[in-house]
Protein backbone atom coordinates (compact mmCIF):
# COMPACT_ATOMS: atom_id res chain seq x y z
CA UNK A 1 0.00 0.00 0.00
CA UNK A 2 0.93 3.38 -0.81
CA UNK A 3 0.81 6.03 2.17
CA UNK A 4 0.89 9.81 1.66
CA UNK A 5 3.21 12.00 4.43
CA UNK A 6 3.28 15.07 5.02
CA UNK A 7 5.66 16.86 7.55
CA UNK A 8 5.09 20.75 9.15
CA UNK A 9 6.78 23.27 10.63
CA UNK A 10 10.58 22.54 11.55
CA UNK A 11 9.87 18.68 10.62
CA UNK A 12 10.15 19.92 6.88
CA UNK A 13 13.24 22.01 7.02
CA UNK A 14 15.12 18.99 8.89
CA UNK A 15 13.83 16.15 6.50
CA UNK A 16 14.15 18.82 3.38
CA UNK A 17 10.54 18.19 2.21
CA UNK A 18 7.05 18.85 3.02
CA UNK A 19 5.64 15.64 1.16
CA UNK A 20 6.87 12.41 0.64
CA UNK A 21 5.23 8.88 0.02
CA UNK A 22 5.76 5.84 1.85
CA UNK A 23 5.09 2.36 -0.03
CA UNK A 24 4.93 -0.74 2.18
CA UNK A 25 3.85 -4.19 1.38
CA UNK A 26 1.44 -4.93 3.94
CA UNK A 27 -2.09 -3.82 3.52
CA UNK A 28 -2.69 -1.95 6.99
CA UNK A 29 0.08 -1.49 10.00
CA UNK A 30 0.48 0.66 12.91
CA UNK A 31 1.60 4.05 12.51
CA UNK A 32 4.32 3.09 14.78
CA UNK A 33 5.90 1.27 11.67
CA UNK A 34 5.29 4.16 9.40
CA UNK A 35 7.40 6.40 11.68
CA UNK A 36 10.21 3.60 11.85
CA UNK A 37 10.43 3.84 8.07
CA UNK A 38 10.14 6.78 7.96
CA UNK A 39 13.24 7.48 10.93
CA UNK A 40 15.28 5.00 8.70
CA UNK A 41 14.75 7.14 5.52
CA UNK A 42 15.31 10.58 7.11
CA UNK A 43 18.01 10.19 9.75
CA UNK A 44 17.88 14.33 10.15
CA UNK A 45 13.85 13.49 11.44
CA UNK A 46 14.12 14.56 15.17
CA UNK A 47 13.49 12.33 18.22
CA UNK A 48 10.20 14.36 18.59
CA UNK A 49 7.72 14.79 20.89
CA UNK A 50 5.51 15.08 17.62
CA UNK A 51 1.70 14.67 17.03
CA UNK A 52 0.29 12.94 14.23
CA UNK A 53 -2.64 13.07 12.52
CA UNK A 54 -4.43 11.03 9.68
CA UNK A 55 -6.53 12.01 7.37
CA UNK A 56 -6.57 15.26 9.40
CA UNK A 57 -7.94 13.71 12.50
CA UNK A 58 -5.26 13.89 15.45
CA UNK A 59 -4.45 9.94 16.40
CA UNK A 60 -2.01 7.80 18.34
CA UNK A 61 0.75 5.40 17.40
CA UNK A 62 -1.05 2.77 17.39
CA UNK A 63 -3.61 3.79 14.95
CA UNK A 64 -3.78 1.57 11.75
CA UNK A 65 -2.67 2.93 8.21
CA UNK A 66 -4.01 2.06 5.36
CA UNK A 67 -3.49 2.29 1.71
CA UNK A 68 -4.34 5.45 0.70
CA UNK A 69 -3.80 7.23 4.25
CA UNK A 70 -2.93 11.08 4.32
CA UNK A 71 -0.01 10.93 7.37
CA UNK A 72 1.42 14.42 9.05
CA UNK A 73 3.93 14.39 11.31
CA UNK A 74 3.82 17.35 13.52
CA UNK A 75 5.87 19.33 16.22
CA UNK A 76 4.32 20.78 19.02
CA UNK A 77 1.16 23.54 17.43
CA UNK A 78 2.46 26.91 17.81
CA UNK A 79 -0.29 29.40 16.74
CA UNK A 80 -1.99 32.15 17.98
CA UNK B 1 -22.45 36.01 5.33
CA UNK B 2 -18.73 36.35 6.61
CA UNK B 3 -17.82 32.90 8.44
CA UNK B 4 -17.47 32.93 12.40
CA UNK B 5 -14.30 30.91 11.83
CA UNK B 6 -11.43 32.01 9.30
CA UNK B 7 -8.19 31.46 8.50
CA UNK B 8 -6.89 34.02 6.06
CA UNK B 9 -3.97 35.74 4.72
CA UNK B 10 -5.40 39.22 4.59
CA UNK B 11 -5.94 41.36 7.95
CA UNK B 12 -9.10 41.72 9.41
CA UNK B 13 -10.94 44.90 11.06
CA UNK B 14 -11.83 44.14 14.93
CA UNK B 15 -14.89 46.36 14.67
CA UNK B 16 -16.49 44.16 12.27
CA UNK B 17 -16.20 41.18 14.06
CA UNK B 18 -17.59 42.01 17.30
CA UNK B 19 -20.44 44.73 15.53
CA UNK B 20 -21.57 40.97 13.75
CA UNK B 21 -21.32 39.09 17.24
CA UNK B 22 -23.74 41.96 18.84
CA UNK B 23 -25.82 41.85 15.98
CA UNK B 24 -26.94 38.45 16.91
CA UNK B 25 -29.27 39.13 19.62
CA UNK B 26 -30.38 42.02 21.78
CA UNK B 27 -29.40 39.84 24.58
CA UNK B 28 -25.48 40.41 24.40
CA UNK B 29 -24.71 42.82 27.18
CA UNK B 30 -20.92 41.63 27.16
CA UNK B 31 -18.33 41.26 24.65
CA UNK B 32 -15.13 39.93 25.41
CA UNK B 33 -12.05 40.10 22.96
CA UNK B 34 -8.65 38.82 22.60
CA UNK B 35 -6.56 40.38 19.81
CA UNK B 36 -2.91 38.79 19.34
CA UNK B 37 -0.36 41.17 17.57
CA UNK B 38 2.76 40.62 16.64
CA UNK B 39 5.60 42.21 18.84
CA UNK B 40 9.20 42.87 17.79
CA UNK B 41 10.98 41.38 21.00
CA UNK B 42 10.86 37.55 21.86
CA UNK B 43 12.92 35.56 23.91
CA UNK B 44 15.97 38.15 23.70
CA UNK B 45 16.01 38.59 20.02
CA UNK B 46 14.56 41.42 17.78
CA UNK B 47 12.06 39.88 15.58
CA UNK B 48 11.51 41.81 12.45
CA UNK B 49 8.63 39.42 10.85
CA UNK B 50 6.68 36.29 11.87
CA UNK B 51 5.80 33.39 9.03
CA UNK B 52 2.74 30.97 9.85
CA UNK B 53 2.19 27.75 8.32
CA UNK B 54 -0.79 25.76 8.84
CA UNK B 55 -1.87 22.31 8.39
CA UNK B 56 -4.64 23.50 6.10
CA UNK B 57 -7.79 21.05 6.08
CA UNK B 58 -6.89 20.28 10.37
CA UNK B 59 -6.29 23.48 11.46
CA UNK B 60 -9.59 25.07 9.95
CA UNK B 61 -11.51 21.89 11.53
CA UNK B 62 -9.36 22.43 14.54
CA UNK B 63 -10.58 26.05 14.82
CA UNK B 64 -14.50 25.08 14.12
CA UNK B 65 -14.57 22.61 16.71
CA UNK B 66 -13.48 24.89 19.06
CA UNK B 67 -16.13 27.13 18.65
CA UNK B 68 -18.27 24.96 18.36
CA UNK B 69 -16.92 23.67 22.14
CA UNK B 70 -16.75 26.92 23.42
CA UNK B 71 -20.40 27.53 22.77
CA UNK B 72 -21.39 24.71 24.18
CA UNK B 73 -19.49 24.62 27.38
CA UNK B 74 -19.81 28.25 28.53
CA UNK B 75 -22.85 29.92 28.79
CA UNK B 76 -22.07 32.58 26.35
CA UNK B 77 -24.33 33.05 22.85
CA UNK B 78 -21.44 33.23 20.06
CA UNK B 79 -17.81 32.65 19.69
CA UNK B 80 -15.69 33.68 16.56
CA UNK B 81 -12.18 33.09 15.81
CA UNK B 82 -10.14 34.32 13.40
CA UNK B 83 -6.53 33.60 12.51
CA UNK B 84 -4.20 34.94 10.14
CA UNK B 85 -1.46 32.51 7.92
CA UNK B 86 1.03 35.03 6.19
CA UNK B 87 3.88 37.16 6.95
CA UNK B 88 3.33 39.16 9.63
CA UNK B 89 5.01 42.01 10.68
CA UNK B 90 5.82 43.79 14.28
CA UNK B 91 2.53 45.22 15.51
CA UNK B 92 0.06 43.67 13.08
CA UNK B 93 -2.89 41.01 14.22
CA UNK B 94 -2.17 37.88 14.01
CA UNK B 95 -5.47 36.31 15.53
CA UNK B 96 -8.67 37.31 16.75
CA UNK B 97 -11.17 35.65 19.57
CA UNK B 98 -14.60 37.18 20.10
CA UNK B 99 -17.22 36.13 22.52
CA UNK B 100 -20.77 37.54 22.86
CA UNK B 101 -22.81 36.91 25.80
CA UNK B 102 -25.13 38.19 28.22
CA UNK B 103 -22.94 38.28 31.48
CA UNK B 104 -19.42 38.87 31.52
CA UNK B 105 -17.75 36.15 33.82
CA UNK B 106 -18.20 33.53 30.98
CA UNK B 107 -17.43 35.62 28.38
CA UNK B 108 -13.96 36.30 30.00
CA UNK B 109 -13.73 32.35 31.01
CA UNK B 110 -14.81 31.39 27.58
CA UNK B 111 -12.51 33.52 25.58
CA UNK B 112 -9.32 32.90 27.41
CA UNK B 113 -10.11 29.57 27.14
CA UNK B 114 -10.50 29.58 23.31
CA UNK B 115 -6.92 31.36 22.95
CA UNK B 116 -5.60 28.68 25.55
CA UNK B 117 -6.86 25.56 23.96
CA UNK B 118 -6.41 26.85 20.48
CA UNK B 119 -2.65 26.89 21.03
CA UNK B 120 -2.72 23.74 22.17
CA UNK B 121 -5.28 21.80 19.24
CA UNK B 122 -4.67 24.15 16.12
CA UNK B 123 -2.03 22.98 14.23
CA UNK B 124 -0.02 25.68 13.17
CA UNK B 125 3.34 27.23 13.51
CA UNK B 126 4.89 29.87 13.80
CA UNK B 127 8.51 30.98 12.73
CA UNK B 128 10.42 34.24 13.73
CA UNK B 129 12.65 36.15 11.29
CA UNK B 130 15.44 37.37 13.16
CA UNK B 131 18.51 39.64 12.10
CA UNK B 132 20.48 36.34 13.27
CA UNK B 133 18.43 34.13 11.41
CA UNK B 134 14.75 32.37 10.88
CA UNK B 135 14.20 30.14 13.99
CA UNK B 136 10.72 28.21 14.49
CA UNK B 137 9.09 28.78 17.39
CA UNK B 138 9.18 26.20 20.07
CA UNK B 139 5.81 26.68 22.54
CA UNK B 140 6.13 27.61 25.78
CA UNK B 141 5.00 24.45 28.74
CA UNK C 1 -4.61 63.27 22.66
CA UNK C 2 -7.47 61.72 23.73
CA UNK C 3 -7.70 60.99 27.38
CA UNK C 4 -7.37 57.05 28.30
CA UNK C 5 -10.52 57.70 30.99
CA UNK C 6 -12.95 58.90 29.76
CA UNK C 7 -16.60 59.84 30.95
CA UNK C 8 -19.36 61.25 28.23
CA UNK C 9 -22.33 61.31 26.76
CA UNK C 10 -21.49 60.10 23.04
CA UNK C 11 -21.04 56.91 21.72
CA UNK C 12 -17.43 55.65 21.33
CA UNK C 13 -15.14 53.55 18.79
CA UNK C 14 -13.98 50.24 19.61
CA UNK C 15 -11.26 50.25 17.06
CA UNK C 16 -9.95 53.45 17.60
CA UNK C 17 -9.55 53.08 21.43
CA UNK C 18 -7.69 49.66 20.48
CA UNK C 19 -5.80 51.14 17.71
CA UNK C 20 -4.47 54.12 20.51
CA UNK C 21 -3.34 51.57 22.89
CA UNK C 22 -2.09 49.43 20.09
CA UNK C 23 0.20 51.83 19.05
CA UNK C 24 1.92 52.91 22.50
CA UNK C 25 4.39 49.58 22.12
CA UNK C 26 5.49 47.60 19.97
CA UNK C 27 5.87 45.08 22.61
CA UNK C 28 2.43 44.80 22.78
CA UNK C 29 1.47 41.39 21.90
CA UNK C 30 -2.05 40.99 23.64
CA UNK C 31 -4.84 43.22 23.71
CA UNK C 32 -7.99 42.11 25.93
CA UNK C 33 -11.23 43.94 25.59
CA UNK C 34 -14.77 43.94 27.55
CA UNK C 35 -17.65 45.61 26.09
CA UNK C 36 -20.72 45.82 27.86
CA UNK C 37 -23.65 46.49 26.20
CA UNK C 38 -27.28 47.39 26.62
CA UNK C 39 -29.78 44.36 26.93
CA UNK C 40 -33.62 44.55 25.90
CA UNK C 41 -33.86 42.10 28.49
CA UNK C 42 -32.88 42.22 32.63
CA UNK C 43 -34.51 40.30 35.25
CA UNK C 44 -37.49 39.46 34.09
CA UNK C 45 -38.29 42.87 32.42
CA UNK C 46 -38.05 44.39 28.49
CA UNK C 47 -35.73 47.21 29.25
CA UNK C 48 -36.61 49.94 26.47
CA UNK C 49 -33.82 52.18 27.76
CA UNK C 50 -31.19 52.54 30.41
CA UNK C 51 -30.58 55.94 32.19
CA UNK C 52 -26.78 56.58 34.23
CA UNK C 53 -26.56 58.75 36.65
CA UNK C 54 -22.88 59.72 37.98
CA UNK C 55 -21.51 62.03 40.52
CA UNK C 56 -19.26 63.74 38.36
CA UNK C 57 -16.09 64.38 39.95
CA UNK C 58 -15.89 61.53 41.70
CA UNK C 59 -16.39 58.92 38.99
CA UNK C 60 -13.69 60.73 36.86
CA UNK C 61 -11.23 60.33 39.77
CA UNK C 62 -12.21 56.56 40.76
CA UNK C 63 -12.03 55.78 36.87
CA UNK C 64 -8.44 57.29 36.35
CA UNK C 65 -7.54 55.60 40.06
CA UNK C 66 -8.66 52.33 38.92
CA UNK C 67 -6.60 52.77 35.60
CA UNK C 68 -3.23 53.38 37.64
CA UNK C 69 -3.96 50.68 40.25
CA UNK C 70 -4.67 47.90 37.44
CA UNK C 71 -1.77 48.96 35.58
CA UNK C 72 0.35 49.00 38.60
CA UNK C 73 -1.38 45.49 40.07
CA UNK C 74 -0.81 43.60 36.86
CA UNK C 75 2.18 43.27 34.87
CA UNK C 76 0.77 45.08 31.70
CA UNK C 77 1.33 47.67 29.42
CA UNK C 78 -1.83 50.11 29.43
CA UNK C 79 -5.53 50.53 30.34
CA UNK C 80 -7.87 52.51 29.22
CA UNK C 81 -11.81 53.19 30.50
CA UNK C 82 -14.75 54.62 28.72
CA UNK C 83 -18.01 54.57 30.49
CA UNK C 84 -20.69 56.32 28.76
CA UNK C 85 -23.36 58.82 30.59
CA UNK C 86 -26.60 59.02 28.70
CA UNK C 87 -30.12 57.11 27.89
CA UNK C 88 -28.56 54.02 25.74
CA UNK C 89 -30.99 52.05 24.08
CA UNK C 90 -31.10 48.43 23.63
CA UNK C 91 -27.88 46.76 21.86
CA UNK C 92 -25.95 50.26 22.22
CA UNK C 93 -22.90 50.64 24.68
CA UNK C 94 -22.19 51.41 27.62
CA UNK C 95 -18.67 50.80 28.66
CA UNK C 96 -15.00 49.89 27.40
CA UNK C 97 -12.09 48.52 28.77
CA UNK C 98 -9.00 48.02 26.96
CA UNK C 99 -5.97 46.19 28.79
CA UNK C 100 -2.31 46.16 26.16
CA UNK C 101 -0.10 43.90 28.05
CA UNK C 102 2.92 41.59 26.66
CA UNK C 103 1.15 38.15 27.28
CA UNK C 104 -2.10 37.51 27.45
CA UNK C 105 -2.21 36.03 30.93
CA UNK C 106 -1.68 39.40 32.51
CA UNK C 107 -4.20 40.79 30.01
CA UNK C 108 -7.37 39.06 30.94
CA UNK C 109 -6.97 39.21 34.64
CA UNK C 110 -6.24 42.93 34.72
CA UNK C 111 -9.51 43.31 32.38
CA UNK C 112 -11.69 42.01 34.04
CA UNK C 113 -10.45 43.35 37.46
CA UNK C 114 -11.48 46.68 36.12
CA UNK C 115 -14.58 45.97 34.85
CA UNK C 116 -15.56 43.88 38.45
CA UNK C 117 -13.89 46.95 40.78
CA UNK C 118 -15.49 49.54 38.17
CA UNK C 119 -18.56 48.45 39.92
CA UNK C 120 -17.94 48.48 43.03
CA UNK C 121 -15.91 51.98 43.58
CA UNK C 122 -17.23 53.92 40.65
CA UNK C 123 -20.53 56.42 41.45
CA UNK C 124 -22.44 55.35 38.88
CA UNK C 125 -26.14 54.63 38.82
CA UNK C 126 -28.27 52.99 36.24
CA UNK C 127 -32.35 53.19 35.69
CA UNK C 128 -34.33 50.92 33.77
CA UNK C 129 -36.76 52.41 31.92
CA UNK C 130 -39.68 49.59 31.27
CA UNK C 131 -43.77 48.98 29.71
CA UNK C 132 -44.22 49.16 33.34
CA UNK C 133 -42.55 52.31 34.45
CA UNK C 134 -38.81 52.95 35.64
CA UNK C 135 -36.81 51.47 38.40
CA UNK C 136 -33.42 52.16 39.81
CA UNK C 137 -31.10 48.82 39.76
CA UNK C 138 -30.14 47.79 42.71
CA UNK C 139 -26.68 46.11 41.88
CA UNK C 140 -26.29 41.97 43.07
CA UNK C 141 -24.21 40.90 45.74
CA UNK D 1 -21.57 75.78 59.66
CA UNK D 2 -23.39 75.07 56.37
CA UNK D 3 -22.89 71.76 54.48
CA UNK D 4 -24.04 71.06 50.82
CA UNK D 5 -25.41 67.50 50.55
CA UNK D 6 -26.24 66.01 47.65
CA UNK D 7 -28.67 62.80 46.93
CA UNK D 8 -27.86 60.50 44.37
CA UNK D 9 -29.78 57.50 41.99
CA UNK D 10 -33.00 56.23 44.20
CA UNK D 11 -32.22 58.42 46.67
CA UNK D 12 -33.25 61.99 45.23
CA UNK D 13 -36.63 60.22 44.20
CA UNK D 14 -36.74 59.34 47.79
CA UNK D 15 -36.39 63.08 48.97
CA UNK D 16 -37.99 64.77 45.83
CA UNK D 17 -34.53 66.62 45.92
CA UNK D 18 -31.14 66.04 44.35
CA UNK D 19 -29.06 68.70 46.57
CA UNK D 20 -29.75 70.80 49.46
CA UNK D 21 -27.88 72.48 52.78
CA UNK D 22 -27.95 71.56 56.06
CA UNK D 23 -26.80 74.21 59.11
CA UNK D 24 -25.72 72.74 61.93
CA UNK D 25 -24.45 75.02 65.23
CA UNK D 26 -21.57 73.26 65.91
CA UNK D 27 -18.17 73.83 64.12
CA UNK D 28 -17.22 70.34 63.58
CA UNK D 29 -19.62 67.16 63.92
CA UNK D 30 -19.00 63.34 62.94
CA UNK D 31 -20.95 62.82 59.41
CA UNK D 32 -23.03 60.66 61.40
CA UNK D 33 -24.98 63.40 63.35
CA UNK D 34 -25.56 64.82 59.41
CA UNK D 35 -27.10 62.05 58.76
CA UNK D 36 -29.18 61.49 61.81
CA UNK D 37 -30.61 65.11 60.72
CA UNK D 38 -30.92 64.05 57.24
CA UNK D 39 -33.61 61.27 58.24
CA UNK D 40 -35.39 64.07 60.97
CA UNK D 41 -35.64 66.03 57.42
CA UNK D 42 -36.33 63.21 55.15
CA UNK D 43 -38.21 60.49 56.64
CA UNK D 44 -38.64 58.91 53.19
CA UNK D 45 -35.05 58.25 53.42
CA UNK D 46 -34.72 54.39 53.25
CA UNK D 47 -32.11 52.97 55.77
CA UNK D 48 -29.37 52.85 53.88
CA UNK D 49 -27.33 50.34 52.62
CA UNK D 50 -25.62 54.29 51.91
CA UNK D 51 -22.24 55.16 50.48
CA UNK D 52 -20.60 57.89 51.73
CA UNK D 53 -18.36 60.77 50.13
CA UNK D 54 -16.86 64.25 51.22
CA UNK D 55 -15.50 66.72 48.94
CA UNK D 56 -15.60 63.82 46.53
CA UNK D 57 -13.43 61.12 48.55
CA UNK D 58 -15.80 58.07 50.09
CA UNK D 59 -15.67 58.40 54.00
CA UNK D 60 -17.04 56.56 56.97
CA UNK D 61 -19.56 57.66 59.39
CA UNK D 62 -17.14 58.64 62.13
CA UNK D 63 -15.59 61.00 59.34
CA UNK D 64 -15.71 64.70 60.67
CA UNK D 65 -17.73 67.50 58.87
CA UNK D 66 -16.42 70.56 58.24
CA UNK D 67 -18.11 74.32 57.26
CA UNK D 68 -18.35 74.47 53.64
CA UNK D 69 -17.82 70.37 52.76
CA UNK D 70 -19.79 68.74 50.36
CA UNK D 71 -21.58 65.48 51.69
CA UNK D 72 -22.62 62.93 48.98
CA UNK D 73 -25.36 60.22 50.37
CA UNK D 74 -25.33 57.35 47.67
CA UNK D 75 -26.64 54.26 47.26
CA UNK D 76 -24.90 51.25 45.81
CA UNK D 77 -22.97 51.87 43.11
CA UNK D 78 -24.48 50.21 39.97
CA UNK D 79 -22.47 51.31 36.87
CA UNK D 80 -21.05 49.27 33.92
Amino acid sequence: MVVKILFFGILSGKTGTKETTIEVSEGCVPLSDIIAELKTRFPELPDGPFIYAVNEEQVQTSHTIKDGDEVAIMPPFAGG
Amino acid sequence: MTELVRIQEEDFCLEDEVKRLRAISNRVGSIVTFLGTARDFSDDKDVSAIEFEQYAGMAKKALSALREEANKRFDIIETSIIHRISTIKPGEQIVLIVVASEHRKAGFAACEWVIDTLKETAPIWKKEITPEGDSWVVPHP
